[in-house]
């Protein structure tokens, strides 16, 4: 049985993971790189490994360093989290041959579902809806020309190797075909190093709902319902939530079981999310599968009842599932937002610094899962991503409001975030009618972002704020009447406190 | 005595009338306010005015007269504006009229500056490229302009705030 | 439709009432005290109100002053929370005279209960089981002699007007009863203006067993199952979980159907509680009912899925309840834990004053309803109860382990708690069997409290830390470089942590 | 040098040998420990040794060579004593030998002090009862003294660490 797991990731999922491990008894390993000296994952963790510089090639992406510093504390595990290595075929082959269990399923499966195309090919093959379209490389442009028009215009060129956006072109009309293609083509040869496209029909003002699923090794897969992950920005999901409000029982159901079929079509172990393309007539199919833990696990976990990340080490430990499909039912609604630290009145500009206070939404139906703390000095190497607040509630319109009062009682100061961003989200008439798909941003984006006047009262308030602040500092630049200047900062802190109210 | 006070472009005055504890009363503008305010937090005061219950948190700028205020819905910037700080603005309004510092409004790292000194450049031209949690954000003019100075280079780390290129 | 709630209280329990209004649209108004001025429920609020000076009695316990401030504000409801005026029948009805809705039930139904002898002559008549002993009060002493013989030594003494102790006397041999008696008479005279008592049979090592209900006023009553409440010091709960670890399905469908007895008897409106002592045998014994929110109320909430505030506000709205028993499931299993700002090692002797630093639990399963944040003094006046840990895992075993996480993570710096104390409660064999009953503090004391040791590296760091501090200081008694006195707290501490590195 | 360091009731020293940014080496009694030590939050310090990732709390105490220092499961009183400490613990040693200060450990009311100066108490009797937090908490002494000094009366108010009664 594992007994120490090494965690080779940073951030909230870092401290997420040692959580679980914490409540079964794993002692928990951190590493951590230049920039993550003071970061919550290196405080929360029993062990922490210094593995390197501030750029993840050279710390969180170095697998060496990583191995080595599993072995270093005697870990026999290693859980990846989601990005960085977790997604890393070689890393997994690594971790087996240096006799140290990769939490996640193994190479075979990753590699076939990290290529496009063979991932295309073998759904294809089980029987999962995928987007119509070619399976295979395209070599000849006449031959994609022909398809094309089998298709049906508009189509999407896409990179085998693609993420990210990149090696992917829109075509909407015919004249556009090979100008699309070659370029493509050169985009993805020079990012990935592998010119493959192929082609897909392009579905217009999708949905994006995925299946969360997880397999042991003695052939037991099972779904836990879905997660609707619609309202997106550049590609990157904002709020998610579950069930789906467009979701119907019988879609459900049969989505469920072509998410249990591609699974197992690679053989899958632990936890793992297909990916599907909806549209409005809840025509689905398969996108891509990601082979490790999803940031948005926790909606599911809630509505559940399901540790993810228990079972995933469960499943690590070769014990089988302790539940069957039928015994999973799903208990209400929940909505996660995303807390990133961004400008989003400023086309969302990243926004790194030092966190000056915080103060997280607490009471009924609330799980905050973050790492950022006061005085905490947010690195500019990483991930925007700062806090995830995921709340829980009987029906979707109570989840709605708590959310509402979730996010109202959230307060970040010092960086700037996307809150009052998701507040406007939560009130919008679209997504309170449950009625928008990931289009939804770019739509209403003039709504979305209109800035809310306080009143002139409101307005004095902070000119009377700021006056006090200022009066306050007036009266500590005097010196000191004692000169006690080794006094403790709470005992200045209290004194301030009483000058200002005299 | 009433003290000038800017709140984002909205000039106004506030003068403190009197102070008993935490009941204050105070003339903005031409308003009068009656209000209970302390700080009950580092940098977060709590205000009662009409029984309305106010959280508003201050935090310091880059001197010791601008702040970045906090409502619940609303970030002001404020600059409290006494004779120092008139001074001060009378000499720089003087000094280069159509003077303009390209600052960083985040931390972040530099990763291209396709400009250089005496450069003539229009409306539009990128003068750096920054980058900050894995995106790239542009910095354009918006009209015609000279570069007058270059104060950063390529793999350079910059603070939030820091002037980066001047142009004129 | 009640469309302003004054919630006539402080603490924790105004700060959560305040969420489910502000949930539910619902404006909400604190009121407090001179001690208050800083208390989070003042902060919260949408509006605020003085009413008098830190002791109860001239704030939180006068009528006149709330009453006033419900006018001045306009608020059409008052929320009692529990304590203080909650089950006090002559607010509820100067509420209904003033024309405000009291949420809560009516005074008859307060009245009925809040005197113990009139409630046991109801449960009886209603064929709710009571403890065996007298249903009327004692007035011949012969005859109270005579009686105790009947019912079989050892006995309980109780004022009928008592509560917190006072006016009970245990009586264990014959020749005490005279004088348990005249001294059970003397003290509830003294203290209630009430000399009646009553005798009970007294159960040994009961178990503290309570069942919540809820009633709207179309005559629909229900129970939301039971909360084991027998981690007791002092006759205070300080851990309740539920379901209860003794509890069978068939007696918890029978003490089930006895609670909404109960409840029908007095025509209840709202949500309260039913409480049975409970012996080991899993005799039941109806003890009193709480007319009102009980503290551990969110165990319920969490396992069943309710928000028994928003349902509170519901029949108070008139509205029928929008769930039938059958509808109810309870799913998993909850713990509480009360955090006090006490010293668990001195006599749990109350530690009011200055929060310094906090750190609070999150993640899967957490749920936090507390009061104090960095910075605020805890007054001296009321309860020292400051925070309610709560925590929900698919079975108990794994809801040890999470409150076990939990307790690691909640730092609180500034006051002595009780979360080590709690720590070990969740550590001790007799707990994680679910073998205790209302002794379990008493009986386990020796280990309960016994210290915790840490290895000598852990004290070397302990020294190591101190010295940092000590040689902080010193460099910051130095005079500054630059004469910037006037910089903010947060700048002072930035350069601080930078020359501590150096 | 080293500094004498008194945690709890156990003497022991502690030098710092090294320091180059967090790294630190020190020596700890007779013991070195390499660690890699910061302050992370306002008074939290994180301590790395061996790997092993440590979170300590430190808070002042009454003066600036006292501490509270709080660890997962332990709380210490840590003192640091230095030159001007020594002189002034020996100065207190020969003060009055038998002296003890009945002090409130926590903020409260004085509710009864049932004794007056000059009075002969005996072992076990209550010098002063103070109410917090609803709760009554007595002071008895532990053997036969004289009161030499009463400081509070009833309904004072009294803070945390301050001296009610002198006894001898």
């Amino acid at each position: 049985m594992i007994q120490k797991v090494l965690v080779a990731n940073r951030g909230e999922i870092a401290v997420r993971v040692m959580r679980t491990c914490r409540e079964m008894g794993i002692r928990s390993v951190a590493v951590y790189s230049d920039a993550d000296r003071t970061a919550m994952h290196v405080r929360y963790a029993d062990e922490a490994v210094h593995i390197g510089a501030a750029p993840s090639r050279e710390s969180y992406l170095n697998i060496d360093r990583i191995i080595d510093a599993a072995k270093q504390t005697q870990a026999d595990a290693i859980h990846p989290g989601y990005g960085f290595l977790s997604e890393n075929a070689v890393f997994a082959e690594r971790c087996e041959t240096e006799g140290i269990i990769f939490i996640g399923p193994d190479a075979y499966a990753i590699n076939t579902m990290g290529d496009k195309i063979s991932a295309r090919k073998m759904m294809n093959a089980a029987g999962v809806p995928i987007v119509p379209g070619t399976v295979s490389p395209i070599d000849d442009e006449q031959e994609a020309i022909v398809k094309i028009n089998e298709i049906g215009l508009p189509v999407m060129i896409k990179a085998s190797a693609g993420g990210g956006g990149k090696g992917m072109r829109l075509v909407r009309s015919e004249h556009d075909i090979l100008s699309a293609i070659r370029s493509a083509r050169s985009e993805a040869l020079n990012a990935f190093g592998n010119g493959s496209v192929y082609i897909e029909k392009y579905i217009q003002s999708p949905h994006h709902i995925e299946f969360q699923i997880l397999a042991d090794n003695f052939g037991n897969c099972l779904h836990l319902f879905e997660r609707e992950c619609s309202v997106q920005r550049r590609h990157q999901k904002v709020v998610e939530e579950r069930p789906s409000p467009v979701m119907t029982p019988e879609v459900r159901l049969e989505m469920g079981l072509h998410a249990v079929n591609a699974a197992k079509a690679v053989n899958y172990s632990g936890a793992g999310t297909i990916e599907f393309v909806v549209d409005d007539n809840l025509n689905y199919y398969f996108l891509e599968m990601n082979t490790r833990l999803q940031v948005e696990h926790p909606i599911t976990e809630r509505v559940v009842g399901v540790d993810l990340v228990r079972e995933q080490i469960n499943i690590a430990n070769n014990l089988p599932l302790s539940f069957r499909q039928e015994d999973l039912k799903q208990h209400g609604h929940s909505i996660e937002c995303r807390i990133y630290a961004e400008d989003p009145d400023n086309n969302f500009m990243p926004s790194p610094g030092l966190i000056k206070h915080i103060t997280k939404p607490q009471g009924l139906g609330m799980r905050t899962d973050g790492y950022v703390y006061e005085g905490y000095e947010i690195p500019m190497e990483y991930d925007p991503m700062i806090s995830k607040l995921i709340v829980w509630a009987a029906d979707r319109s109570e989840a709605i409001s708590r959310m509402q009062r979730a996010l109202y009682e959230y307060k970040i100061t010092g960086v700037k975030t996307s809150i009052r961003f998701l507040e406007k989200v939560m009130q919008h008439p679209a997504f309170k009618l449950g009625k928008y798909n990931t289009t939804f941003i770019e739509q209403y984006a003039d709504e979305l972002f209109a800035g809310e006047e306080c009143n002139s009262d409101c307005q004095d308030m902070a000119v009377i704020a700021a006056f006090l602040t200022y009066q306050q500092k007036l009266i500590e630049a005097q010196p000191p009447k004692h000169g006690g200047q080794m006094t403790n900062n709470w005992k200045a802190y209290g004194r301030r406190r009483i000058k200002i109210r005299i | 005595m009433a003290l000038e006070i800017k709140i984002n472009d909205r000039l106004t005055s506030i003068e403190q009338i009197s102070s008993e504890g935490s009941k204050q009363t105070f003339r903005v503008g031409g308003k009068i306010y009656d209000v209970d305010a302390l700080m009950v937090e580092n940098g977060v005061y709590s205000i009662l005015y009409n029984n309305k219950s106010y959280n508003i948190e201050v935090i310091q700028g880059e001197n010791d007269k601008d702040f970045e205020v906090n409502t619940l819905y609303n970030a002001y910037n404020i600059d409290i504006i006494d004779a120092e700080r008139k001074y001060l603005m009378s000499r720089k309004t003087n000094d280069a009229d159509d003077e303009a510092n390209i600052k960083a409004p985040m931390p972040g790292k530099v990763v291209r500056v396709p400009v250089k000194t005496g450069d003539k450049i229009q409306s539009g031209d990128t003068v750096v490229v920054v980058s900050a949690m894995k995106m790239e954000s542009e910095y354009k003019v918006k009209q015609d302009r000279l570069v007058k100075e270059v104060l950063v280079k390529e793999g350079d780390i910059v603070k939030g705030g820091q002037t980066m290129i001047v142009v004129e």
